[in-house]
């Protein structure tokens, strides 16, 4: 039976569930998008406060500082962050998430055992797993971090027997798992945290800087579930809910990315994309095809003259960050009658959404960005690694203007039959320098 | 199995369902929103490490609490703060010619 | 509150969650069968009859239980057969021409 | 601790409501929706077999018995009710889920307090509120099968100071149900049964036959909460689960009936519609506007020259068991070139997509059906009780011709100004005779 103040603590939790699965839902639309954050930070707040209530807490001295440590960093860097390094940002955060849950697993162990009690199975199950997963995560998270910011080498880092090596760490973080359940002690359990440290970096290093979205949403979906498993062992069910849906979240997403890279999850992780398929796509670029080049000020007037416009914005666009320039071009062109939309390729740029993120800092309404809603499987070439992928039938059009700074072939290292298209130009430079040119050369037509 | 577990296995996968329901319905116009707010959202977990932080009764307890506690505060108001942000500047084709004409 | 009446709760609003997203989903085409297919649903409530009618040890109790079994029954299976009868008959374009050719 | 077979069970039961829920998941859409109502029936077969292995039964003969007969009745009934008579079959059916929601509430509420143990408030509460919850339900829905089935008058029955009475038994009830929870007492039980029976009937009998839809949707949920609350008394969280489901579908259907007649649930409860504007309606056709008359040779010409014929089902054609007939003549005009359709108003019929039932009895494909996507709200009289409804824009079409057998005003009561357009043709007689005449017809233009 709880008593008065812990009515309701649990109370406050409830409402806090409920909370954050009405947030949740305002988040389907963009309208009510930012009212949804702002509904799951009211659920947080409350879920927070009720905690200070519990009677357990009897200093508020290392809750308070550490809060506000936490807090500046977070504020900071979350209003700092460029638009195009949210996925490291998304990394950072959720690997601290990861390391949180990790430690309040470790710390109620090492309670637990100090008491004397024995832990029930159910309990030290819970404990070990959260311990693993949020370490991996945490660990994974700030690899991923570093490829994405380009601390690390965004190439797949292989040695041999890689996967032999990473199998064994594996069997060795479920060993001491087992170890943990069976007998306790609590030397075995740092050990199995270090290992799963070990592990999630390894985990991650293979695979290359293209493929990090999907890392960073499957590492979203463990950091829940390893929240979710300190709700067992707190006995929390509002912590059980919020590390459930976040797990829900990032596993619905990382299938999504990988429906629409037309790759198995599997081979997404262990496939080391990138690195094993360089031979074949070098051989094809061999073949010695043409390729054409235009001008910004040729460009310019295509543009001008033209019906309709669609720009199929990409990673490139986002490095450059000429999303404020190509919204310039836009909103001439429109000006002069063009038609003029956005189609954007669902896994364009360095994480789902991603471009239409950018975008919208831009300015560019919500309503004018189009979902690739008519994709067209498998083309041309079926031994290419990307065969399959969901493609924008760019080559319909009646003009193609590519522009990139070289005939690089980017995170992928695949080659561009499109580049070889008899419509296609090519516009080498970089992004925003070549669509401020064209605007110019536009002015002047 | 105990009844208290049986009521878990009933949360957690309600929980399943809700989340699942609620999340295909996010637009991909949204989905980086989606992943860094529910990324906000796993911070609750930091309610743990206050427990930690405000019980703790030797230096090692203490020093993982405050760990914990700094990582998981930087998690929620980080999480939160850059989702506001972005979302912030989502907007519909009139606010922003509205916004065009007031500059 | 006992930790069993929170985790009840807990149940219960998700159960709320599920119930109302998963049915917003239902077209208007279908909704007197869903109507028909909930109904059927809720007569599992006659397993309830089935512990009152199985471990009954007065007249009373015989004859509630007894009562409580026949009508939950009746709303089980007449609710599943009617709704399936009903779905029999929803059949796509072809699936209709498909079959005027085979009459 | 639950022992092994207790664990079974449970874990039968979570099965089962996972199977619940995926079957309606599978509901929402027509080409997987009989599966889902199969999974359904999986989902209730486990979960009554892991009942069968509870300890508690000692006894199997008044189950089988039971069941067999209830079986018997409910398959018979299930395989030869008309689709017409759907709404009647639901009501029934549902008055007996709350008949025994409310007798396994009473008998638990026997056993408990023989046993001598003092029973804890939170069950005490939901035994009362599941006895009297279900006897309403169950009386509530008989009555509403009555008037459906046209065993009592459609009309709403009302006598001097009905609220007060009503209103009178209602505080009855609760004040019953307070004394239960405070000191217990069987015969107490008894007489808040009996009181929630009378308020069941007492409660449906002043509304009109037209809103009884309505009223089976709120009693549906009504048996859906009862069900859940004896998941509460049993400690059976699988039944808080389903009957929980329930509940939300028929308020969600509620809402729906509600909005799509433009009027609150209170209104229709309390309003006791059809009978109190009934004035206002007959000075309205008083006006005497012309009607204009066709014949069914007359309109098989129009209907061959037609380009587009959309055909707009109403509650008369049900009645009339014409929905083959119409399908004939559609598939004729179809022969023809016309381009056929079916608009179907949201509550058309005696249930919410009743109309589509019917039409897919009739063979007719459910792509076909069109829902009703362009409604305008409001017309031209503002003191109609109908004012506001949404409408099919049936006088947007070049000739619109009426179908019934009189200048009768239906369950509504309300006089309809399309009858006097200048565009309409009234075609009087029977649904089903005015169509085959008119089919005749259009084989011999
Ligand atoms: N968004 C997601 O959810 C998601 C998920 C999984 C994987 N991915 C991966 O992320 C990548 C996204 O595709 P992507 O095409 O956007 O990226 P990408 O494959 O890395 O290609 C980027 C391209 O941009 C060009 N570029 C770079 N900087 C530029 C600048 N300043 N100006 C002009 N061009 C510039 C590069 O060509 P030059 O070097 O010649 O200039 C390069 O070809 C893909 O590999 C995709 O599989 C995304
Ligand atoms: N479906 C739902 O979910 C739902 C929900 C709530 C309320 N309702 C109510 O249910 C009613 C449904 O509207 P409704 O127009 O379908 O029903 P209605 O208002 O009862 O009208 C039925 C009409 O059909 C005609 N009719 C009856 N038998 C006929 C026959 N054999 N041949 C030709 N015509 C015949 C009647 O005219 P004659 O007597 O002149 O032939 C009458 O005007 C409405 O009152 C609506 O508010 C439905």
């Amino acid at each position: 039976m709880l008593d008065v103040r812990g009515s309701a603590i649990a109370v406050s939790y409830i409402i806090a569930a409920v909370l954050f699965i009405f947030g949740l839902k305002q988040l389907s639309s963009p309208s009510t998008a930012r009212a949804g954050n702002r509904t799951a930070a009211i659920g947080m707040t409350i879920a927070l406060a009720a905690t200070l209530l519990d009677r357990q807490i009897i200093s508020f001295w290392t809750i308070a500082i550490g809060t506000l440590i936490g807090a500046a960093m977070g504020i900071y860097f979350g209003r700092t962050v460029q638009m195009t390094a949210m996925p490291q940002m998304v990394a950072l955060f959720n690997g601290m998430g990861g390391a949180t849950a990790a430690l309040v697993s470790v710390a109620e162990f090492l309670r637990l055992t100090r008491v004397g009690d024995s832990i029930g199975v159910g309990e030290a199950t819970s404990i070990v797993l959260g311990t693993a997963i949020g370490a991996i995560s945490f660990t994974g998270s700030i690899i991923a971090f570093g490829k994405l910011q380009e601390i690390l080498p965004g190439k797949p880092l292989q040695f041999p027997l890689q996967r032999v090596v990473n199998g064994l760490i594996l069997i060795g973080v479920i060993v001491l798992g087992a170890m943990v359940v069976m007998s306790g002690g609590t030397a075995i359990l740092w050990a199995l945290f270090a290992a799963a440290l070990l592990l999630g970096a390894m985990f991650v290093l293979p695979i290359g800087g293209g493929d990090m979205p999907v890392v960073i949403s499957i590492l979203n979906s463990l950091t829940g579930l390893a929240a979710a498993l300190t709700g067992f062992v707190l006995h929390n069910q509002m912590l059980v809910v919020a590390g459930v849906l976040v797990g829900a979240s990032g596993t619905l997403l990382t299938l999504l990315m990988s429906t629409a890279m037309n790759r198995s999850v599997a081979n997404v992780l262990f496939g080391a994309f990138g690195a094993t398929n360089s031979d074949a796509a070098s051989s094809a670029s061999a073949v010695g095809h043409t390729v054409r080049q235009t001008t910004p000020e040729d460009t310019a007037i295509a543009l001008a003259y033209a019906r309709s416009v669609v720009i199929v914005p990409g990673y490139g666009l986002a490095v450059a960050e000429a999303q404020h320039t190509v919204r310039e071009l836009a909103t001439d062109l429109e000006g002069r009658g063009v038609d003029v939309k956005y189609a954007i390729h669902p896994v364009a740029g360095r994480m789902p959404g991603h471009m239409n993120v950018l975008l919208a800092e831009a300015n560019v309404p919500y309503d004018q960005l189009l979902e690739m809603d008519q994709v067209n499987a498998a083309r041309d070439d079926p031994s290419s690694p990307i065969y399959g992928m969901p493609i924008l039938d760019v080559d319909r059009a009646r003009n193609i203007i590519v522009l990139k700074r070289s005939m690089g072939h980017g995170f992928a290292g695949i080659d561009n039959a499109l580049f070889y298209h008899e419509k296609t130009r090519m516009l080498f430079g970089d992004a925003r320098q070549s669509l401020t040119q064209i605007g110019q050369a536009l002015k002047s037509a | 199995m105990s009844q208290e577990l049986v009521l878990g296995i009933y949360v957690f996968i309600m929980a399943i369902f809700v989340g699942f329901e609620v999340i295909s319905r996010v637009p991909s116009v949204l989905h980086t929103p989606l992943m860094s707010g529910t990324n906000a959202i796993h911070g609750i977990v930091v309610l743990g490490a206050f427990l930690v932080a405000g019980s703790a009764d030797s230096p090692l307890l203490h020093a993982l609490g405050f760990i914990a506690v700094v990582f998981g505060a930087a998690n929620v108001f980080g999480g939160f703060v850059v989702t506001d942000r972005m979302l912030e500047m989502f907007k519909k084709r009139e606010a922003v010619q509205g916004e065009k004409k007031d500059a």
